[in-house]
């Protein structure tokens, strides 16, 4: 019993970190329309930056991980400012091919300027835990997991609720007629992508912290996102999240009961089945398929 | 017809391993025509096109070691599997839209790859299945490097042939169709389900047959790269550089690519993934509908300057 | 009535939400009858076409085909029982050229053809019967509203239906284009095809319908002879509108 | 005069489309273009608020010129288009629709839109998408009102409106231009164009035809028998 | 290849005074870390051998010229290099890392007749084919997690009574396991049944949180570096103690191991190839000391076994191509089976299947942040600390 409460509760922590990762992926993917192979890559940037602001003067990865954000978010504003805006109205799968390179490139210059060593921000009391009966609470997990609902909860806030947020939902969907409207597309668009790359860089701080990480590992993160994004549903600001708990929740119940590594498959097979059940996610919402025919 | 012939002088001038380096660029140029066929046409971009790629491979792999087959029954038979797998997934899948559609099937790809992980008595697991290519066990003959050529040689020429046939006869008008508002091509009286899950089990075939050749080819296999996602975004990427949705396009896309980058690792060893994402993201910069698409426009419109071409798909 | 309609509707519905676009409507309409559909915006026009056609699936009620059960069937089960529609705002395939939008139909409609060269053949006949073949090769995206309409409509043609039921097609277009465009339809009318017309121009009623359906909140308002219909008050007061009496009784 | 246009010329790719196009719009007038399908009416507008570049001529509004600047810049000069094909936010609610409207100028009252356009009001939770053909028109209408522009530019404004709504907007123009808002009216019941207008432009292939008066064109033969199919 | 095609230049390695080797690595993927130590290696040798002016074969000296590909981590392109090498008449290779790249460069050079030294494929499975030309300096994975338990069951007191085995699921990772458990068996432990996860993953905890209710007194973990930090990171989270301690086959002797966890590293055991403190000298690197203050000094970091073992593997090729006085592959290759040397790396001799059979492996601890060797005993440079949970 308490092994099933442990695998519940540590799930859930997991959960919330993988929703994390997933959520600025989920944005540019669910408003843009942007398959971004680079958030893999900026993820793990993220958790570089965390890691040299550590080892520099110190400075504890809860506080770096907006520093990262901070530094990400100005990548991100920048690339799509200035690159991928050039071919934002070509054909669907350009973006793709865009970020493609980039994460070529993001991930190779990591490897020369931080080498494929693996790192792990340290801290006094991240491995630590708290007791609640016979089950473990471990202290950094679940911190991340507060940031990460709280990150959550902002975008949902900042997107249903600001200017802002209406002008990223317009743009997302008609770019011609947001101009139209007197916004100024180009710079929502460099701010959307800004803002989901400051998001992956905080979620690497927070893996650099409970975890570890090297390049290598981007490419893992970008693959996670897309899972996540989408079980959980495209264009809805809490999809990310709730498809990170499951994911979370899945693979610890099933690291229970299943033997050997059919946990990963089963996760898998989850997606599927959710998918056929619930053609677009568990909460997601296609915006383009509200009435096909008028 | 050119390119073939061409394809096959060239084999006698290339040493094995140059040798080698053009069979990979025929598997990339097969693959991007498959993937090309639904993705390209039809819009439904599978993100998990490699599962066929593994299907045709493992089948291969434990037929010829179970089960004794020679390597051209697994040949056809891993291409028939993978068809019918395309097949069965694809009535419940196809019903998805866009990018849905993209990940389930990817989620299928990556299950199938844990299964197979999964299954060391049959497929050997994570450890990986070796062919019999040696002794008694060995139920056909090695290829070696000049059959794989030519094997693989074929398996392009065929994808390039389907491909081309499709896109002139009915189904490619329906897929175009589809491929822009599946609702009207619905009302046009095109049964949209049957033609995507056609479509998709003859993409699957194809992918297939090479992922069974891939296998033999190299005798000892591993989920792990049987089940590479980095394949399917290779042949997306191949597709897309090339200009999707055209016959010639996943060709030079594929060629291009796997050209460039087998220069380039030859070449600048320690920061040649580096360049090869620079040199994409220009392509991509100067020509976004792909190269083949650009010089169609171009020819149509007489306006040959890349500006101008930056500056229509830019926002 | 003897023969049996070629459309036939039981008691259509289709709620949204709260809303009843459509609600028991029952139509009969036989071969050959020409018939205007006509109601304020948001009646319930285009659903009650989406549900013949199988775009939409029906809350309750039937629909026949030359009485058979269509009810919810796919839209390419429907149009290849002989029933071609037109999309109020056109969808036509951008990717490919004016006239392959047309040869689509012939490829997959009822009469299903399988030679390519024919195809093309019969596309460039239907392109000449709604005008638009001397912009056979043109991209849909570069054509005009009229011009994308009439696409719309040659769209429909090229499936050779029974039953066509038109949706707007002569919204934005001029005197002229209207014109032509009635030709067109009564060219139609003589062969025999069974016609519905959704429309708010009501020259472009007049001038066709043998019969008028105004829909109103989703029912059945009032039907009968066009002149009759638009002279009705409740149809006046709901749709069209006193300046618009006023002319016609000015007027003409 | 509010806006100026001259010899203003456009195309696309390597065809022209609009050649020498001299217009003016004044302050609180309202004005009407009219004119056959595909003569170029769409592609006037287009231009004019930036969507396509002008290949030719001058287009100044408020002494300010049109050319150099990008479609942000337009709208914030107070022009607002109303696009053919409406180009709603089909996946936004009516609201979200309207209040994106009201977006450059922070205007957030829907109630004198929705005063203009009751049939609205039902389906301002609905998703814009899903409306019937003529709910989109007047949620495409609707929506360009709301930023209370100084020159508003209507393409093909009763566009699959029932006769009844048409009147009721038509009959309302004359207002909103008195409350500030020019009009420059693209619209093909031409009759209907005239009544309201004070003046109006002929576009035919391209090039301006006829213009002057509303009353005087309502009363021309050749706008008559083209126009009016009145032999 | 066909007698059509244009003869490979020069059959023989090397042109005039250099010996030309092929060396496809990972530098870029998922091996690149490991990949670039290879690297460091297979360069010392060479500068090392060139430093005495090259190798002195059939009377002249010839250079050592290592020709670096990368192989992007994936086996496919690794068989692919050997293959290249082979056109550019290159016959001496030295593998790549790990063991699926160097299983599928074995088939390659069999059927290329080329000559390879594995410097890191340590799965049996790439000895038990039959293939007579690839020659491993390292010992078989069995050895990696058995050289543990060895040591625990040798040095342990008081003697821990249960072991459990957490291991990934990659081929080489579970042929450790399987050889682990076997000596365990043997050795009079009760075993419990493994668990396995994803190879490369950064969370354990469900395998974890399964063997929690268990109480092993051991936990060994067939790993590779990730998997070994999430073990005992994660089983701090989750208060998974072990009463004896845990051991970690590759993972501890790697420096980021310590680095990365700190306090947490401590006593944990561990299985190398090769130490500092490893018995044997040779004449172009001396003993294991000399070699680790060399690399420090080239690459500015403490010696990993990575590092041994591919210079150990360079090393065999150059004195095998020393004795045969030939460059030829076929000589080469015998050379390499009748060779039987000391060296920094300790003894070196090859069985038929290609194996190095005197290759024992090192146990070491982590204690006070530094690896040590503890085990085989006369090796020791420390003494073993046990149980070594208890703190
Ligand atoms: N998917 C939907 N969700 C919610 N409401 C819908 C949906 N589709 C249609 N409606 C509503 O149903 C009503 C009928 O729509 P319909 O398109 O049939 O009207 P119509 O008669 O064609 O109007 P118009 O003349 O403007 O085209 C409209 O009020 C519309 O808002
Ligand atoms: N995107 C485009 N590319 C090329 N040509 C175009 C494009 N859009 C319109 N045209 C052409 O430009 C001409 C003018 O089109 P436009 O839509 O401006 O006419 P219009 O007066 O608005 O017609 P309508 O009354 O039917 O809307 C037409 O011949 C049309 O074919
Ligand atoms: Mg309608
Ligand atoms: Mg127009």
């Amino acid at each position: 019993m308490t092994s099933f409460l442990q695998a519940t509760l540590y799930g859930l922590l997991q959960g919330g970190l993988l929703g994390l990762i997933a959520v600025g992926f989920s944005l540019v993917w669910g408003v843009m329309n942007i398959v971004n192979l680079a958030h893999g890559a900026f993820v793990v940037l993220g958790a570089y930056v965390g890691w040299q602001v550590n080892d520099w003067i110190g400075l504890d990865p809860f506080l770096g991980m907006f520093v990262a954000a901070a530094v990400l978010f100005g990548l991100g504003y920048a690339l799509q400012r200035w690159l991928i805006n050039l071919v934002v109205n070509g054909p669907v799968f350009i973006t793709l091919l865009l970020t493609f390179g980039l994460d070529l490139m993001i991930v190779q210059a990591m490897n020369i300027a931080f080498s494929a060593d693996y790192r792990s921000i340290p801290t006094s009391y991240a491995g630590d835990s708290l007791h609640l009966g016979g089950i473990r609470v471990p202290l950094g997990r679940l911190l991340a997991f507060g940031v990460s609902v709280v990150v959550t909860l902002a975008l949902v806030a900042l997107v249903n609720r600001t200017r802002t947020g209406l002008s990223i939902m317009a743009t997302g969907m008609d770019r011609a007629a947001a101009r139209l409207m007197g916004i100024r597309a180009r710079h929502v668009y460099a701010l959307t992508f800004g803002i989901a790359a400051g998001l992956a860089g905080m979620a690497g701080t927070m893996i650099g912290t409970v975890g570890t990480f090297n390049p290598a590992a981007a490419s893992g993160y970008t693959l996670l996102s897309f899972v996540i994004a989408v079980l959980g549903g495209l264009g809805n600001m809490y999809g990310a999240l709730i498809g990170g708990l499951v994911i979370g929740l899945v693979e610890a119940w099933a690291g229970q009961y299943l033997p050997g590594t059919w946990i990963n498959a089963l996760a898998f097979l989850v997606l599927v089945v959710v998918l056929i059940v619930r053609p677009s996610g568990l909460v997601g919402r296609a915006y383009y398929a509200a009435r096909l025919e008028v | 017809m050119l390119l073939l012939l061409a394809a096959l002088g060239l084999q006698s001038q290339l040493y094995s391993g140059q040798e080698r380096t053009v069979t990979a660029i025929f598997m990339f140029v097969a693959l991007a025509q498959a993937w090309n066929l639904l993705g390209g046409y039809a819009g439904y971009a599978s993100f998990g096109q490699v599962v066929f790629f593994g299907i045709g491979g493992y089948f291969t792999a434990v037929a010829m070691t179970h089960w004794h087959l020679s390597f051209w029954t697994c040949l056809v038979l891993g291409g028939v599997v993978a068809a019918l797998f395309g097949a069965l997934i694809g009535m419940p899948l196809l019903r998805l839209r866009g990018h849905y559609f993209a990940i389930a099937t990817l989620g299928v790809a990556e299950g199938i790859r844990e299964v197979v992980t999964n299954l060391p008595g049959l497929t050997g697991g994570g450890a990986g299945i070796t062919l019999p290519t040696v002794g008694d066990q060995a139920t056909t003959a090695y290829l070696g490097n000049d059959g794989f050529y030519l094997l693989f040689l074929a398996l392009a020429a065929l994808a390039v042939l389907v491909s081309g046939l499709v896109a002139g006869s009915r189904a490619g008008y329906a897929l175009r169709a589809i491929h822009q508002d599946e609702q009207a091509a619905a009302a046009m009286g095109v049964n949209t389900t049957r033609i995507k899950v056609l479509t998709f089990a003859l993409s699957g075939l194809i992918t297939g047959l090479v992922g069974a050749t891939y296998a033999f080819q190299q005798v000892t296999i591993f989920p792990e790269r049987l089940f590479d996602v980095d394949i399917t975004v290779l042949m997306v990427v191949m597709v897309v550089i090339g200009g999707s949705g055209t016959v010639l396009g996943p060709l030079v896309g594929a060629v291009i690519l796997q050209f460039l980058s087998e220069y380039l690792r030859q070449n600048y060893t320690s920061y040649h993934i580096f360049l090869l994402g620079a040199i994409i993201i220009v392509a991509v910069v100067l020509l976004p509908q792909g190269a083949v698409n650009y010089l169609r426009d171009a020819r149509r419109t007489g306006e040959y300057s890349l500006l101008a071409n930056v500056r229509r798909y830019r926002l | 009535m003897t023969a049996t309609p070629v459309l036939r509707t039981e008691h259509l519905s289709r709620r949204f939400g709260g809303l009843n676009a459509v609600s028991d409507v029952s139509l009969s309409i036989p071969e050959g009858e020409t018939v205007g559909v006509i109601g304020p915006n948001g009646a319930g026009k285009s659903t009650l076409i989406n549900l013949v056609t199988g775009h939409l699936k029906p809350s309750s009620g039937r629909v026949l085909i030359d009485g058979r059960d269509l009810t919810g069937a796919r839209p390419w089960v429907i149009t290849h029982a002989g029933v071609a529609r037109t999309f109020q705002i056109v969808k036509p395939f951008r990717g490919m050229t004016v006239r392959e939008n047309v040869a689509i139909g012939i490829l997959y409609g009822p009469h299903g053809v399988r030679r390519m060269s024919h195809a093309r053949e019969q596309a460039t006949r239907v392109l000449e019967e709604t005008n638009l073949a001397d912009l056979a090769e043109r991209a849909p995206g570069e054509l005009s509203v009229a011009d994308a309409r009439r696409l719309e409509f040659a769209k429909a043609l090229a499936l050779r239906p029974r039953l066509l039921l038109l949706d707007e097609v002569m919204a934005g277009l001029r005197h002229r284009e209207i014109e032509s465009s009635l030709e067109l339809i009564r060219t139609l009318k003589t062969r025999g095809i069974t016609i519905v017309v959704v429309e708010h121009v009501m020259r472009a009623i007049l001038a066709v319908s043998d019969r008028v359906v105004v829909l109103h909140h989703g029912k059945v308002l009032t039907e009968g002879r066009p002149r009759d219909v638009l002279s009705d008050p409740q149809v006046v007061e709901a749709y069209l509108g006193h300046r618009y009496a006023q002319r016609r009784t000015g007027g003409s | 005069m509010m806006l100026e246009v001259r010899k203003l010329s456009a195309g696309y790719g390597r065809v022209q489309v609009l050649w020498d196009i001299d217009l003016s719009v004044g302050e609180r007038e309202i004005v009407a273009l009219v004119g056959p399908n595909g003569a170029g009416k769409t592609t006037l507008l287009r231009t004019l608020s930036g969507v396509i570049r002008m290949r030719g001529g001058t287009a100044e509004f408020r002494g300010r010129s049109l050319g150099d600047r990008s479609i942000e810049q337009i709208v914030d000069l107070g022009i607002a288009h109303v696009p053919e094909g409406r180009r709603l936010f089909a996946g936004l609610t009516v609201r979200a629709n309207l209040l994106l409207g009201g977006w450059r100028t922070k205007n957030t009252d829907l109630d004198r839109v929705i005063e203009l356009f009751p049939p609205l009001e039902p389906r301002l939770e609905q998703v814009a998408g899903s409306l019937s053909g003529g709910e989109q028109q007047m949620c495409a209408i609707a929506r360009g009102l709301m930023s209370q522009p100084e020159l508003m530019m209507i393409d093909e404004l009763s566009l699959g409106l029932a006769p009844l709504i048409v009147d009721e907007i038509l009959a309302r123009l004359p207002d909103i231009a008195a409350a500030g808002t020019s009009v420059l009216l693209v619209e093909q019941d031409v009759d209907a164009a005239l009544s309201v207008a004070e003046r109006a432009y002929v576009l035919e292939t391209g090039q301006v035809t006829l213009s002057g008066k509303a009353g005087v064109l309502l009363a021309d033969k050749r706008i008559q028998e083209s126009y009016l199919g009145i032999a | 290849a066909c007698g059509s095609k244009g003869e490979a230049p020069s059959g023989g390695s090397g042109t005039g005074d250099t010996l030309a080797i092929g060396a496809s690595l990972s530098l870029t993927g998922a091996l690149a870390r490991e990949g670039k130590l290879t690297q460091e290696g297979y360069q010392l040798c060479q500068d090392k051998v060139n430093a005495q002016g090259g190798v002195p074969v059939g009377g002249k000296k010839l250079k050592l010229a290592i020709e670096y590909q990368d192989d992007t981590s994936k086996p496919d392109t690794a068989a692919q290099l050997v293959d290249q090498f082979n056109d550019k008449g290159v016959k001496l290779i030295l593998a790549s890392y790990g063991s699926a790249n160097t299983e599928a460069q074995a088939a390659v050079i069999e059927r290329n007749g080329q000559v390879m030294v594995d410097s890191a494929g340590a799965d049996n499975k790439i000895f038990s084919k039959g293939y007579k030309r690839t020659f491993a300096v390292l010992s078989p994975a069995t050895e990696y997690a058995s050289s543990i338990v060895k040591s625990i069951a040798e040095l342990a007191q008081p003697k821990p009574k249960s072991v459990v085995f957490l291991s990934a699921d990659d081929g080489f990772s579970k042929t450790v396991t399987e050889g682990g458990m076997k000596t365990a068996q043997e050795q009079g432990f009760t075993v419990m049944s493994p668990q396995y996860f994803k190879s490369g993953t950064s969370d354990v905890s469900s395998s974890l949180i399964k063997v929690k209710g268990q109480r092993p007194d051991v936990i060994i973990g067939s790993v590779h570096l990730v998997e070994g930090i999430a073990i005992v990171k994660q089983a701090k989270e989750l208060g998974v103690v072990p009463a004896g301690g845990f051991g970690e086959t590759v993972a501890p002797p790697t420096p980021d191991f310590a680095k990365t966890l700190g306090a947490q590293a401590e006593n944990v055991l561990g299985s190398s190839q090769w130490t500092p403190s490893t018995k044997g000298e040779d004449k172009y690197f001396g003993n294991a000391q000399q070699y680790t203050s060399d690399i420090r000094a080239k690459f500015g970091h403490d010696a990993e076994y990575h590092d041994a073992e591919a210079s150990a593997a360079c090393l065999a090729l150059t004195l095998a191509a020393e004795s045969a006085g030939s460059t030829s592959p076929d000589k080469v290759r015998d050379a390499l089976a009748a060779l039987d040397t000391a060296s920094f790396f300790g003894k070196i001799k090859f069985d038929p299947t290609g194996q190095n059979v005197y290759k024992p492996m090192s146990v070491i601890q982590i204690q006070k942040g530094k690896a040590v060797t503890v085990w085989p005993k006369d090796a020791a440079e420390a003494s073993f600390i046990w149980p070594g949970t208890a703190s």
